[in-house]
């Protein structure tokens, strides 16, 4: 029962995570240069991740987490976001001159927790993991303390976040009372066919539902990441979302009954997420909450492949991998295109983030070539145009839908992706083919800051790699061992 | 009709007039003295199943430091009555209806499928309390140490949140 | 020789290589980006002759095959061929770029890197989707060549050049939208997106698809294909894009882009799901129908030079379409000539277009007249191309209609007899509209002074004229290489059910009025 | 002895409460009080069913939610705190700039 | 045989004039361009002779028509489209025809077009035409006839609008080359109709098959006799016929050599041409050849009648001419296709001489066309005037003069002609009539009575030497060319149906028919004629005046308002149709409405989502509340869940 060293190691990253960011903390008194800051948070993210590998596969801790190749994956995406979001911050941070110690050592502590997430195999533990990327990412949403909308968003998403996680843990609760145990996998081998179990899972259903956007809980999405610093926003947008569709995932594989109870919830959750957000975003006049609706979207679109796992799991030979391989694929390929994309959103927001409107991008192709370039790559991507990340995601998610016969599913996806393609669309047209109006603010970068640009250049790569060459990530998601077995 | 289950009505009683006074009372304040009661009467449940441990943190942790926050908090910001704005057309002509709707549901639901399980067996207090901390070290001794850093994380938040402007 | 084991990635690429290369060019240094774009293209050009060797006269499948695995699961390979019927297609495409240059050197002022690069990136995706065997590769290339053309139209277009852009995105979108559903599904069914290996499959095992299925994976392709074409109730983002787009995007879109749709039908629509195909064919036909007349009757009365010129496209596609949906060698070769008949025709009308654009800054006809005068050498080229248009023996025009119609009739007289109204629609609207442009007395003082054609277009109508003269009088050159592949596909678009339904196969010579409402009549 | 449904329903009751409470009242910091309502419920509901099981993890988990809850109320009310300051009301409808 | 083995040089030398002259000739002196341009016709001449001699050696030989296949045009599939050029009797003589009668008006024009512009741009035009034509009566088979008969209709849409200047002009193009699509549609059917039935469209295979086609249960040919009509409705259009023959008077406002060899003597007879080919056909279908016969007899009056009262001394041998065609179609449609061809020959002399010689008049007069504004120029211009008059006698049937025996021939064979053969009769004497009564008032307005012009803007004076020789020719042709073929009865011999039957062979009809009535009729179409120089004399021989037109006159001087009626019946609604329901309804309308209206749909719908987004936390938290029982609904329904209908385990 005592704990052995290789559970230990299993947990290694969220251990040096965490480790570096309270390192931050107690750098901060010394260090006042920004740069080692941000360059030791880049330095914990990474070693984070690249502990990865020391670890071997395994469930640690009497079965509290399970150390896989999908959580491996999930923590790989995690360090990646983090690393990418800290260097983006960067700038950020100076040009609104907030401190930054804290703040990375947030974004660090948030990661772990999203890893704890990702690698739980127990509810309780999940809930830990939950809550602490939770915690500091309501913090982070209220960074800017001096903005109105940045506390705003910050309060708006501790009440109902906390208000959905008591929905999420009464749902362990009744399961527990259920299954007399919060392990997935004991629960699994429990009795399937009990209300509570079901009324338990219902409840975790609402809780993981708010966190990932399902409408009709998105609410809060648009208005909290317009209100967080923007950087914060690509975090959001990336980082806990993957994380509980980690979980989600993790309790559909673990637990079978759960892809019966769940398959109608996630097939009407994923139209009408589909449908809110992209409907929403058309109408949309700043191009940060459109981007915030369009996430939600995209949460429709990962639901779809949620919705195809049972069919695959039960009457198909080759097994739900198909489904699970489309949600990780387009996840990964998902998170890449937000992180460049809200990191452009930032850098042309400049000073007090105030340049966020369509008008504001207005021939930005003439102005900063290079950034309308990578946002159209972006855009592209997020519209599923070939040889971009997006289009492989979409591919496999489509594949997978129509693979479990669910085509009406897949129809409308066609047809929210065509409505996705007219608000893509428009912010492409406006930085080509408008001119700016106006005079041009002085305090817009004439060109992105050489760390943002970095992370862009990072996106960008990554998203064109992804959409010529799937082949080794697919070969990671595809594994048939992606999950280990008990 | 036994002592204890006398001990539970009133117990149980008084915790649902707290979360009613919590609801109809209009000052910050009284809210939170009628949530304290709550808690206090849950305090007194977890006894009458024998969750002695529980109960005291439950008095100390909540009723203590947590609930004496929010005072402090109140106190600090001077919060006064609260207006009865009601922009949210939603909340005011459907809220009402459906949150009950849904604690119907909930209730309901429990209700019809928890009446097989045994009632809670008065286990000795300081077994329990043993018990309990043999789990938490050993087998949930991973959330454990997360919760360490969950404080941490707290900590540091409010530190951000709360400092004043140019630290 | 040693290239043809890559000539097909070559032939796709190398205008990317070209494009790489412009950008190393400085953006202001107009001459030299306009030279080496040009350069490139005919260069490019001259590159896809070579596939003319590798095409044997009367070979079945594909030639010059290329076959490499790319994507594991599900297995997607980069899979090339090129056979008679995309091998004029491709080599039209490479044709037309350069005289998209030459087109363009006038009118584009601002963004002139941008512009050849999208011009060639466009080149790219086109030549893509004609040679790629691999379904998911098609549609790659398909979808990526809206986003140049898009480009070009919203960039470098007229006043309401982004309505147009715009319109044009989302329409083909739509359908390509589809288009991917029909995909992923007929994977489904038959785990695989390599075209030969799933025709295999479907022909060897016709029961692999009930009727339902069939259809609507018929209709999954074919609405993408009806978008691009366009077929009747789908062709209003046609004259806006045209409208709107500058010349050289109007050369390409008329000209190549419009056959990736009757192309897709040739290729997918019909060889896979050939039952389906039947059994829409009369719809469909009467669509193409009252498309031909439709467009013609509504370009009578444009008062837009190239909104007339693009709804003409509308009806000589219906022509395509008709010949490609009676399942008649005759009629398919025609429609197939008709392609490329079309590209060549129309892309000169809008060359010619595009020259007095430069010179007036307008479509509109009312501002013109009597320009024989000033500029008879191009009145003179401009009626040599209407003519061929509209279809005059001897230019290209003729064979392709004549053949369709020739075809068609054999099978279904009253869809001929309905579609040849549109011989004579032809002739009024281009004969009408030359008359206001070109005869009697000058009426704008604007147009007196005209220049006439210099040397730079004249060279570009040239090389027009001559392909028009030679396609009108050598046409065998193309149709032996064409005929074979058409063969192919008829013979793979034999319905099922014909065996099935035992029915006499050969029916009277004439009152064969019944036909018409019936598309299981098996050609031939 | 007390059915352990019936403390179940009183946990339920409670949530519904809390839930109603989290529609009903306008003051950030009694909202927040309703979420603690609602956890406070939840912990009821664990308590019973570890007891009626006759294990102690039940009430493990108590302990960690309520640390949890300790936290969140920090957090929390460093967010309330801030609000206060930016906006000079604790009315939650009356924080409503990001909205459509 | 060097020129039968390369026959395609007859045709191509025109077309090398015209593309030299076409492309180069526009900075060259007229000699050269002349040079040019007569030249290769002239050689062109002069091959055809020899092609001919040949060819008749060639017969003597095989007794066959010659046939040589010089290149694939159009392969595909089963149809093939080859570059076949054939030489038999009667394309001999329609090649003698177009060559001869072509060259002299080149002759001609060298002197009419002297003082006109775009003098090299007329001679290609003009070679252009003579290689179509040329094409279009030596091809072998019905795809590379459509060649010619498409390439000429575009020439006389060409030159037609030789002045586009003028609007008249370039509308009568237009007019000309759309009404002449009308009449290819049919064509076109016809074609795709008899490969549909021979598998074919070459002459031999056609024929051929034709010949053996054995009629259907209900013993019609029903395809052949369709296939006829279809071919017949090109031939209307082309041959300016009922209901098409309306470009046919417009066309004039070409220059008048072009008047007098594309509307008069060659293109306008294509039809027949085609007609007389596909004879085999015809003679299986005779519904067919009846409407022939009944449309080509109706339009030879109508057209006459019209003429009686036209003003413009061309428009007055326009419809003239459409009523000479009319009688050749007459001819053809009752069998008598050797006599059709026969007036073609015929026509095309004295047609064409009368519209040279007018042409001459015009020129004299500096481009006067109304004939009111002239008389009194039998003085001034003599030349002219004889030429003119022996045409007009020609033309009007006198005996010894081309068009008695032709026009006797046909109205012979009509009167033996079994159904209505009387009436066909009647109806083509009356038009007879009224052919030589509008001729003499043609030639009595013009250079008989006073002089209706003013002397000092018109200096009246006889054209040059290159314009009068070609005329002195014609009227020797119009004068002696009935001989050679004379009925017996006259002294004379029927060369020529002798010549024509190795095509024709026994399509020759009433040849048998009794000496007697032959005479009669021809004495009676010759007191016709009689008549209609009587009156012409009466109305028109001393001083007239133009007098205001009324009821019947004012009905034929507007030509029976047929234009009006078409363009108010068909032009009109079909523009307002375009415009008003298609274009602005259907188009910008009903499609593009619903796109539109879908996109704003799409945004009316995305903006209420957008309210929903009210940035009130009490409305999130009840939207959290609402999809909590939406999942619960969802989980605990049975009808969705399969677990409580025992989905699972």
């Amino acid at each position: 029962m005592v704990p052995q060293a290789a559970d230990i190691v299993r947990v290694l990253p969220e251990i040096i995570w965490c480790v570096f960011g309270v390192l931050l903390m107690l750098l901060q008194p010394y260090v006042k240069n920004r740069q080692v800051l941000t360059f030791f948070g880049m330095l914990g993210a990474a070693l984070g991740t690249l502990s990865t590998f020391l670890g071997h596969m395994g469930s640690g801790f009497s079965g509290l987490i399970q150390f896989d190749i999908f959580s491996l994956f999930f923590h790989w995406l995690l360090g990646l976001v983090a690393f990418l979001v800290i260097l983006a911050a960067d700038s950020y941070l100076e040009r609104e001159n907030l401190p930054a110690a804290e703040f990375f050592a947030l974004i660090l502590f948030a990661t772990a927790g999203m890893g704890v997430l990702a690698s739980a195999q127990e509810l309780l533990t999940a809930f830990i993991g939950l809550e602490m990327s939770s915690i500091a990412s309501y913090v982070l949403a209220g960074y800017r303390r001096d903005s109105v909308k940045s506390s705003e968003s910050a309060v708006k998403y501790f009440l109902l976040g906390s208000f959905a996680t008591a929905f999420f843990l009464y749902g362990i609760a009744l399961v527990y009372g259920a299954t007399g145990s919060t392990n997935l996998v004991r629960i699994a081998d429990a009795d399937p066919g009990s209300n509570l179990l079901r009324l338990g899972l219902a409840l975790i259903l609402v809780g993981l539902g708010f966190k990932v956007a399902a409408a009709p809980f998105q609410v809060w999405t648009p208005d909290v990441y317009e209100g967080a610093p923007t950087p914060v926003t690509a975090l959001f947008a990336a980082g806990p979302k993957a994380a509980t569709f980690a979980l989600l995932l993790r309790i559909f594989t673990t637990i079978h009954a759960a892809t019966e109870f769940w398959f109608w919830a996630f097939w009407i959750l994923a139209v009408v997420t589909m449908f809110v957000g992209n409907l929403g975003a058309i109408v949309q006049t700043s191009v940060k909450r459109m981007l915030a609706y369009s996430s939600i979207a995209h949460a429709g679109y990962t639901l779809v492949a949620f919705a195809a796992v049972r069919f695959l799991s039960t009457n198909s030979e080759i097994g739900p991998w198909p489904a699970y391989a489309a949600v990780l694929f387009y996840l990964l390929g998902y998170s890449l295109v937000k992180v460049g994309a809200f990191t452009i959103v930032s850098e042309i927001g400049g000073q007090g983030e105030r340049h966020l409107t369509m008008d504001d991008f207005a021939g930005l192709g003439t102005r900063q070539p290079f950034a309308a370039a990578a946002m159209t790559v972006f855009l592209l991507s997020l519209l599923g145009m070939p040889i971009t990340a997006g289009f492989f995601g979409k591919f496999y998610v489509f594949k997978a839908a129509i693979g479990s016969k669910l085509i009406w599913l897949a129809v409308l996806m066609t047809i929210n992706s065509v409505i996705a393609a007219y608000y893509y669309l428009r912010v492409i047209v406006v930085m080509y083919m408008r001119e700016h109006k106006g005079e041009m603010p002085a305090d817009t970068a004439l060109s992105l800051s050489p760390t943002a640009a970095m992370v862009v250049v990072v996106a960008v790569a990554a998203t064109i790699y992804l959409g010529l060459f799937p082949n080794h990530i697919l070969g990671i998601v595809l594994s048939q061992n992606l999950f280990a077995s008990r | 009709m036994s002592a204890v289950l006398v001990i539970f009505y009133v117990l149980a009683g008084l915790a649902v007039l707290g979360a009613v006074t919590l609801i109809l009372q209009s000052h910050p304040i009284h809210s939170a003295l009628s949530l304290i009661l709550v808690m206090v009467s849950l305090a007194g449940l977890y006894l009458l199943m024998g969750a002695e441990f529980v109960a005291a943190v439950q008095i100390i942790v909540y009723g203590g430091a947590v609930m004496v926050l929010f005072v402090f908090v109140i106190m600090l910001l001077n919060a006064g009555e609260e207006e009865h704005t009601s922009f949210s057309k939603l909340a005011r002509f459907a809220g009402i209806p459906l949150a009950l709707a849904l604690a119907g549901m909930i209730a309901a639901a429990i209700a019809r499928s928890s009446a097989h399980l045994p009632a809670p067996a008065m286990s000795g207090a300081l077994t329990s309390t043993k018990r309990l901390s043999m789990l938490l070290f050993s087998e949930f001794v991973y959330p454990f140490e997360l919760t360490s850093f969950l404080i941490l994380v707290a900590i540091v938040g409010a530190i951000v949140l709360a400092q004043r402007e140019g630290n | 020789m040693e290239l043809s084991g890559h000539l097909l990635s070559v032939v796709i690429f190398f205008p990317a290589l070209g494009a790489l290369a412009l950008l190393f060019l400085r953006g202001d240094d107009a001459l030299w980006i306009r030279r080496l774009a040009f350069v490139v293209s005919v260069a490019e050009f001259l590159l896809s002759l070579i596939m003319l060797r590798g095409v044997a006269i009367g070979a079945h499948g594909y030639s010059l095959v290329e076959y490499k695995p790319w994507i594991n699961s599900p297995p997607i390979n980069y899979h090339l061929g090129v056979d008679g019927i995309s091998l004029f297609l491709v080599i039209l495409t490479t044709f037309l770029t350069p005289l998209c240059v030459m087109a363009s050197w006038k009118g584009i002022h601002h963004r002139i890197k941008e512009f050849h690069v999208m011009l060639l990136l466009l080149e790219v995706g086109i030549i893509g989707v004609f040679l790629s065997l691999d379904l998911f590769l098609f549609f790659l290339f398909w979808e990526v060549m809206l986003i140049p053309m898009a480009f070009l139209i919203g960039i470098w277009g007229h006043d309401r050049r982004i309505y147009a852009a715009v319109k044009f995105f989302i329409y083909t979108m739509f359908g390509s939208a589809f288009m991917l559903i029909g995909i992923l599904w007929l994977y489904n069914l038959t785990t695989s997106l390599d075209l030969p290996t799933i025709q295999a499959y479907l022909q060897s095992n016709p029961a692999a698809l009930s009727h339902r299925t069939e259809m609507l994976l018929f209709l999954s392709f074919f609405l993408a294909f009806a978008i691009k074409v366009p077929l009747f109730p789908l062709h209003t983002w046609l004259p806006d894009a045209h409208v709107e787009a500058p010349t050289a995007g109007s050369i390409i879109l008329a000209g190549v882009l419009l056959k990736m749709g009757t192309y897709g039908m040739i290729r997918f629509c019909l060889p896979l799901f050939p039952d389906a195909a039947h059994r829409a064919a009369p719809a469909v036909a009467v669509l193409a129908i009252i498309g031909i007349i439709y467009g013609a009757l509504v370009a009578l009365v444009q008062p837009n030079l190239k909104k007339l010129v693009a709804y003409s496209s509308v009806s000589h596609l219906g022509f395509v379409v008709l010949g490609i949906f009676t399942f008649n060698a005759i009629s398919m070769q025609g429609a197939v000539y008709q392609m490329l008949a079309h590209g060549i025709s129309t892309g000169a009308l809008f060359f010619l277009t595009g020259i007095i654009f430069d010179r007036r800054h307008t479509y509109e006809i009312s501002e013109y007249g009597g320009l024989s005068t000033p500029m008879p050498k191009y009145a003179a080229f401009f009626l040599f191309v209407a003519l061929a248009s509209m279809g005059l023996p001897m230019l290209n025009g003729f064979v392709g209609e004549f053949l369709i119609l020739l075809g068609t009739y054999q099978v279904h007289w009253t869809w001929a007899s309905w579609a040849a109204l549109g011989v004579i629609l032809s002739a009024c609207y281009l004969l009408w509209a030359y008359q206001r442009v070109f005869f009697g007395e000058v009426t704008h003082t604007k147009n007196k002074e005209l220049p006439d054609t210099d040397s730079r277009e004249l060279w570009g109508l040239l090389a027009f004229a001559v392909v028009i003269l030679w396609m009108g009088i050598g046409s065998p050159f193309f149709t032996h290489r064409i005929a074979a592949p058409v063969d192919t596909v008829i013979e793979q678009t034999k319905p099922h059910f014909a065996e099935e339904a035992a029915r006499p196969a050969a029916r009277p010579a004439v009152r064969s009025t019944s036909v018409v409402f019936d598309g299981r009549v098996v050609s031939r | 002895m007390v059915p352990t449904n019936y403390y179940l329903i009183l946990s339920a009751i409670l949530f519904g409460l809390g839930v109603l409470a989290f529609v009903f009242k306008r003051n950030i910091i009694t909202i927040f009080m309703s979420i603690e309502l609602m956890l406070n419920a939840v912990n009821l509901a664990f308590v019973a069913f570890s007891q009626a099981r006759g294990q102690s993890d039940g009430e493990v988990f108590v302990l960690f939610v309520i640390v949890v809850a300790a936290a969140e109320a920090a957090v929390g009310l460093g967010i309330i705190i801030l609000t206060a300051r930016n906006r000079r009301s604790l009315n939650v409808e009356r924080v409503d700039l990001l909205k459509l | 045989m060097p020129i039968l083995e390369h026959l395609w040089i007859v045709p191509l030398l025109p077309l090398l004039g015209a593309a030299i002259n076409g492309l180069f000739g526009k900075n060259w002196s007229k000699t050269v361009v002349n040079s040019v341009a007569l030249g290769s016709t002239g050689i062109s001449f002069v091959c055809a002779l020899e092609a001919v001699r040949e060819f008749l050696e060639y017969f003597a030989q095989y007794h066959t028509g010659f046939r040589k296949e010089f290149f694939d045009w159009i392969v595909a599939g089963s149809f093939r489209a080859g570059f076949d050029l054939q030489l038999d009797q009667l394309t001999v003589v329609m090649m003698l025809v177009v060559t001869g009668v072509g060259f002299l008006i080149h002759i001609y024009s060298t002197g009419y077009m002297a003082h006109e512009g775009g003098y090299y741009r007329f001679f290609s035009y003009l070679n252009l035409f003579m290689f179509f034509m040329l094409i279009l009566v030596m091809a072998a088979n019905y795809s590379l006839l459509f060649v010619g008969w498409e390439g000429v209709g575009l020439c006389s849409y060409l030159l037609i609008g030789f002045y586009f200047l003028r609007k008249s002009a370039s509308d009568a193009g237009k007019k000309a080359f759309i009404v002449n699509r009308i009449g290819d549609f049919g064509f076109m059917l016809g074609l795709f109709l008899l490969f549909r039935a021979f598998g074919s469209l070459d002459f031999n295979t056609v024929f051929a098959k034709a010949a053996t086609w054995q009629p259907d249960a209900m013993g019609h040919y029903g395809t052949i006799t369709i296939a006829c009509l279809l071919l017949f409705v090109g031939a209307t259009g082309k041959s300016a016929q009922l209901p098409l023959y309306v470009w046919l008077p417009d066309a004039m406002e070409g220059p008048t050599p072009v008047s007098a060899l594309i509307h008069a003597a060659t293109m306008v007879t294509a039809g027949v041409y085609v007609v007389a080919r596909s004879h085999v056909l015809f003679l299986h279908a005779p519904t067919a050849m009846y409407v022939v016969a009944v449309v080509g007899c109706a339009t030879a009056f109508f057209a006459a009648t019209i003429g009686l009262v036209q003003s413009d001394i061309k428009k007055v041998l326009a419809y003239s001419t459409v009523s000479q065609l009319g009688y050749m179609f007459l001819g053809c449609g009752v069998g008598a296709f050797g006599a059709g061809i026969f007036h073609l020959m015929t026509h095309a002399f004295f047609k064409a001489l009368l519209f040279l010689a007018a042409g001459s008049v015009i020129h004299a007069m500096g481009g006067e066309q109304d004939m009111w504004h002239m008389g009194g120029l039998g003085k001034k211009i003599k030349i002219t005037f004889w030429t003119m008059l022996f045409a007009t006698i020609a033309i009007a049937g006198f005996f010894p003069f081309a068009a008695f025996f032709s026009k006797d021939a046909i109205l012979f064979a009509a009167f033996n002609s079994p159904d209505g053969g009387k009436a066909l009769y009647t109806v083509g004497l009356l038009a007879a009539v009224l052919t030589s009564f509008y001729m003499f008032r043609l030639m009595w307005l013009t250079f008989g009575g006073e002089k209706r012009y003013d002397e000092h803007h018109v200096h009246v004076h006889e054209s040059p030497l290159n314009m009068t020789i070609p005329l002195m020719i014609l009227a020797f042709l119009s004068l002696t060319g009935g001989w050679v073929a004379a009925p017996a009865l006259w002294g004379g011999k029927n060369y020529f149906a002798e010549f024509l039957s190795p095509v024709f062979g026994s399509a020759e009809v009433g040849g048998e028919a009794s000496a007697s009535l032959e005479h009669t009729l021809s004495y009676v179409a010759m007191a016709a004629a009689f008549v209609g120089l009587a009156v012409a004399w009466r109305m028109y021989s001393k001083k007239v005046e133009r007098g205001t037109s009324t009821g019947l006159h004012k009905i034929l001087y507007n030509k029976y308002y047929v234009d009006e009626l078409y363009l108010g019946a068909v032009v009109r609604p079909l523009m307002w149709l375009s415009t008003n329901v298609f274009w602005k309804v259907v188009d910008a309308g009903v499609i593009d409405g619903t796109v539109n209206g879908v996109a704003q749909g799409a945004a009316a719908v995305g903006d209420t989502v957008r309210h929903t987004q009210s940035g009130n936390t009490r409305s999130y938290a009840v939207w959290v509340i609402v999809g909590a029982i939406v999942i619960f609904a969802i989980i605990f329904w049975p009808l969705f869940s399969p677990v409580l209908s025992g989905g699972v385990r």
